[in-house]
């Protein structure tokens, strides 16, 4: 047993001091500025054109998306949706400064994190409308994507839960070996959950190779962060944990990019967490929903309309050389229609077959769930019409 | 009188219960401001000021633990859970606090000024975590009240009551008739006793037991089972806990058979300590088994949600083999 | 064979099963270094390095947390909560996320290695938070299972079954008998089959059903209501979710009557369930109500803890009442 | 609907940037050198001879307390107990700065708080014995502490519960227009809970005059604190919260009372929660199951030992002249026999007749416990030699 000494290291005052907010700075780690020129001491991160492209394509392909899809809930086409306008950056390029074999354990805002790994349109499309065909049976809300071969982990609706559960994931990459590590997105309202503490600590505690990212988008539904937390934002909780942590504009692709790829090579290096705030704004509604009307003024929208981040990495292509503005305008063209006609076809896929509905309970239905089902199915058949979903295949 | 729906009528009542004792404090996520994801609590910061009605930070653990403090100091907090799915994170605070605060301390201090409320159950195509019904895990507490109404009407006289009772009490609002239900409802202030059933009709045949949302669905079940001769008397419980033995056991030795439907899964629910009860003080009454018709043991699941809910058809099916033992 | 406390044969089939698979992982508060409070885990730090069985900070939420993230990793976590008193901080990571995983993930993911030991149960002085018995708050849950030994053999088999089944485990121990009782116990690997119920003694002229620590209580009652002439069937339940409904419902066929018994408050306690599902399976076998002798409906007081408890005189008590009905 | 900019304050940098432990320093408050003698610089709190005496008398009887409780507990007079050794100054020279109105939530190892509230040996050992004299009623456990006439508020076991509960009390004493905070004390084992998080969160945001009093002494049970946390204590994670944050040497009594009295006054004047982390070391085991040597070395605790706060406070006083060692000893022998005493009498008082069993569930006992009581009493009136506590006074 070592001797142990909690107060080796404390330095003694003898006056009342007190530690308080502005202490530290928490700055912001910004590459590109809102115009799309790089700041002058700024340390452009290592992004071929191929690379920079995908994130640029899959930013749009989700702002394509988005819009199309609250387009189709208000239609009653789809019961529910939810955009990331104006935080593409932070989802795609986090995501693109990862490898394949890392688990990404998601809020439901990082939609561009998924298309970056290469969930397909038709994917899209099958989570939304809940089908026979999607890979989770359709037994969530749309929004609730979940892929095993991405490596993404199926989302759940309770907030914050995927913290600490992120730790646990990271440890058990860690213990296996493996050269990977775990990135677990949130909200910043997300982060008020006690489930966000227990994880960021054991994470600490356990050594885990887990990224923690904070989308800092200024609301909570209705709620402002100012009403979320009165400290400087989710960076500055970092310190008491003892983690990692940095602060990035959260609509600068580069900036974003460059943390992640930082926090993840520290991960895999000292098995630690790290902590990235990305500070951004959450243009769109809360989800479907909502209105923000409500809540917020058209002013404060539209000046961060101006910091967009899909038009900001676009700029700097386009400064590049890199992007040739009228096929990426055709380009456009072509996802807009590629997802209004996946939409049209996977609307018509049926759901699950009743079967389903005890099936992945546990490993194999017992035997109290059998009965139910045979008992449910007798009732269908007797009234079929009652349950057309399903009645025709039973 | 005026014609409010099940929102109005809440809202009605947290403005009759602020107007009367400024110790009552509205709260939760987006409840402020905004008056709530559902809109119950609009407009209350507007009249009240943003000391009695205000927006929480966003941890359901956080708000419960901060309500039951407040109610011990004597305050009288009603506090928000958006969602009863998401009461979870707060069960610790109600289940080994809340309800245990008045006992412990051998009622030096309590919670009793505490009313939670929460929107419960399906049908509005919110799968897993938008549609469950959790009043049986909170049933198995003592020194918690659970009470949930049917409709406007009862929805305001129930939750003035519940405010006003000096015991917590879990509030538990059916959100698919938030808009759906709508009914004549007294401006002035009423109350409805807490731990009473209510019989909404009386019949001979069966006893038809349900709660909340579910009544419903026992209407129109009723109501095929009248086309086919079946006289049923059908009870809302009204409160989950302490609950109403006497009224259902009185019916059930009139009419010989009970059923007794929730949304929640079967296993576990509150029907089966309606159940238990009922065939040990009715056993010599009951002519057949007490039917439960209730939601699969299953989480709640998006694309079979119209297969998972315990409808009026199951309901009426059940009432027959029940009646036809 | 060998001599071995509950709490030995616990450590006894956690070392079995780190040595078979390193996946397996055991933590929780205190469990590293010290090895539990109640030493269940003596040693295994020692043996398998701290990467395998180590301390956490002190959040019950966060324990089954990680444990979730782990076991959707494809680890075999066993994890420990200090006391089944404080399992409800990780109500929400158990109920809303261990336990819908795999179904909300269609069978792509999920937590089914996971396992959950905790301590649950009265009659050591420990008043309200070191005696409750939680079962029936989780048997409400689709997707868990519930499974609760009341001795050594019973305990290693059943939770060597528990850590390689591939489903969730809520695994709750008899704290009471964790040194009292002792009994021989296999020292090689053996299982024992979960979802099973076991008749530990046959009989005729009624049911006497519990699990865990609560077997005692009725195994005294049986010998008392013996003397009185009554032959008593008595039946081990071990498998709280899913459980055994065959064994139980042959067993009252053959007896015509049922007594169940818990330690947790009567109201939505697991007895109630079975009630409801036997009177329903065995309406016309049942001469006699079904019994339930459980604890008060009241938080579990320490000083009238004596007469709190379903002892054996309430048990033999409520065994001539339900024969002699 | 006014316009918010949630990065209005943050600064830029352009290259990764990484916020990690050793960024601050937060220093220790010592007004005592471990010898009783102020420091050079050091400003003594304005603690007149009553004052300081009853604080060190208080610290005194607590010890005695302890040790005698200790050795009833092996004794099998009482089922458990859990001392407060070497930690005494954090509780009573904290209590000692708070006016009598203000409330104390507590965690267990808190009894010096109770005790200079004026709670008696009488008190102590009626709760000791959970008899009918007790103002809980003996529903709890020994150290389940609680009494209103004192501001007291009873105990309750599972840990960090009572953090968020003391903002929210707080924030009632406020909108009372009361002059009076809540202290809230809790181990550094106790705010790895979700608890600690929404508690600390809750009242910064909605401004609650509570001073959250953390005793880190090293342990959670057998858990040191560097299993607990990676960060710089507790104190470290005020920063976070946007909450003014002091550290104390906790066996320091002067440090504790200054920092608690500067806490008190900045919460009823910004109406704001104030971070105490008191440092110091649990000498006593866990608690009367527990047995430390399983986890820690004596050398360790000898090292503690001679930080002891009352033999600090006691040089001081001492040094100022305010002390009568002759006459302190008699005092000590006369606490010792007064709690001996008291025990001896107590043992043997009843506890509550059985009809309490249902009363205080609900304000009234409903139907169903009443008949539950009257089945009971029947049982018991024929097996009384069963339930011999109360069988006689059925
Ligand atoms: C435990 C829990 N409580 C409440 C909700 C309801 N809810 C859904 S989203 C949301 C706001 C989340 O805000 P934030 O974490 O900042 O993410 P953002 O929506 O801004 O991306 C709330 C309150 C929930 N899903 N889970
Ligand atoms: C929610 C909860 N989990 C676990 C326990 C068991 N337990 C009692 S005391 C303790 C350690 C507390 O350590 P700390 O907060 O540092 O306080 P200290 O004992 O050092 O004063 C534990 C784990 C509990 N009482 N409540
Ligand atoms: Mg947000
Ligand atoms: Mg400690």
């Amino acid at each position: 047993m070592k001797d142990r000494n909690h107060l080796s290291n404390v330095g003694l005052v003898h006056k009342v001091s007190i530690i308080e907010n502005g202490l530290i700075d928490i700055p912001m780690l910004q590459i590109l500025k809102p115009d799309g020129s790089p700041h002058k001491d700024a340390v452009v991160p290592d992004i071929d054109q191929e690379l920079a492209l995908k994130i640029y394509r899959t930013m749009r392909f989700i702002r394509v998306l988005d819009e199309r899809m609250v387009a189709a809930q208000r239609q009653g086409r789809i019961s529910f949706y939810l955009a990331s306008t104006g935080e593409e950056a932070a989802s795609v390029a986090s995501a693109a400064a990862l490898e394949p074999q890392d688990m990404i354990m998601s809020q439901y805002r990082e939609q561009g994190a998924l298309a970056f790994r290469g969930y397909s349109t038709e994917a899209f499309m099958n989570q939304m409308f809940s089908n026979e065909k999607e890979a989770n049976k359709g037994r969530q809300m749309p929004i609730h994507y979940g892929d095993k071969s991405l490596n993404f982990m199926t989302i759940s609706s309770p907030l914050g839960t995927q913290i600490p559960q992120a730790s646990g994931y990271a440890y058990g990459q860690k213990m296996a070996g493996e050269e990977a590590v775990t990135i677990c997105y949130f909200g910043e309202g997300a982060a008020s959950e006690g489930d966000f503490h227990a994880g960021l600590n054991m994470a600490a505690v356990l050594n885990c190779p887990v990224i923690f990212f904070c989308r800092n988008n200024g609301y909570a539904i209705s709620t402002p962060s100012e009403e979320q937390f009165a400290g400087d934002g989710i960076a500055s909780r970092g310190l008491g944990y003892g983690v990692k942590t940095i602060r990035v504009d959260g609509n600068d692709s580069f900036a974003v990019y460059a943390a992640t790829q930082k926090a993840r090579a520290l991960a895999l290096k000292e098995n630690c967490p790290v902590l990235i705030e990305a500070m951004t704004y959450r243009l769109a509604a809360h989800s479907t929903s909502d209105d923000p009307t409500g809540y917020r003024s058209k002013e404060e929208e539209s000046k961060w309309q101006q910091k967009d981040p899909i038009a900001r990495l676009g700029a700097w292509l386009k400064g590049k050389g890199w992007l040739d503005e009228e096929q990426e305008n055709k380009d456009l063209e072509t996802m807009r229609q590629e997802v209004l006609q996946e939409l049209k076809r996977v609307e018509k896929v049926p759901v699950c077959k009743i079967d389903e509905i005890i099936e992945d309970v546990y490993d194999t239905p017992p035997w109290h769930l059998k009965e139910q089902l045979s008992e449910l199915k007798k009732h269908m058949a007797k009234y079929p019409e009652a349950y057309p979903k399903t009645s025709g295949r039973l | 009188m005026a014609k409010m729906n099940l929102l109005q009528a809440i809202n009605n009542a947290l403005i009759t219960a602020m107007e009367e004792n400024e110790k009552v404090m509205v709260f939760g996520e987006d409840v402020g401001h905004f008056g709530g994801v559902f809109r119950a609590t609009s407009n209350l910061q507007q009249q009240f000021g943003r000391d009695r009605c205000f927006n929480t930070p966003l941890t359901e653990q956080g708000i419960i633990g901060f309500a039951n403090g407040l109610a011990s100091q004597g305050s009288v907090p009603v506090a928000e859970i958006q969602f009863g799915d998401y009461i979870f994170p707060a069960f610790d605070q109600i289940v080994n606090e809340t309800a245990k605060w008045r006992y412990r301390s051998g009622g030096q201090f309590s919670c009793g000024t505490l009313t939670i409320r929460t929107p419960y159950g399906g049908g509005i195509a919110g799968g897993h975590y938008h549609s469950q019904s959790p009043e049986a895990y909170f049933a198995h507490t003592p020194g918690l009240k659970i009470v949930m109404p049917r409709n406007p009407y009862q929805a305001k006289g129930l939750l003035l009551a519940s405010i006003r009772d000096d015991n917590p009490v879990l509030f538990m609002e059916p959100k698919r008739l938030y808009r759906a239900s709508v009914g004549e409802v007294p401006e002035e202030d009423y109350t409805l006793p807490l731990g009473k059933a209510e019989i909404t009709k009386s019949g001979t045949d069966i006893t038809l037991l349900a709660w909340g949302a579910q009544m419903e669905v026992l209407d129109k079940a009723t109501e095929m089972a009248q086309k086919e001769g079946i006289d049923a008397e059908v009870i809302d419980l009204r409160s989950i806990l302490p609950w109403d033995v006497d009224t259902v056991c009185e019916s059930v030795v009139k009419t010989g058979r009970l059923l007794i439907s929730h949304e929640a899964p079967l296993t576990g629910g509150f029907a089966s300590e309606i159940a238990a009860t009922v065939q040990d003080k009715c056993f010599l009454n009951l002519e057949s088994p007490i039917a439960r018709v209730c939601g699969l043991d299953t989480p709640y699941p998006l694309a079979h949600e119209k297969e998972y809910m315990p409808d009026h058809l199951k309901v009426f099916e059940a009432i027959k083999r029940t009646v036809h033992y």
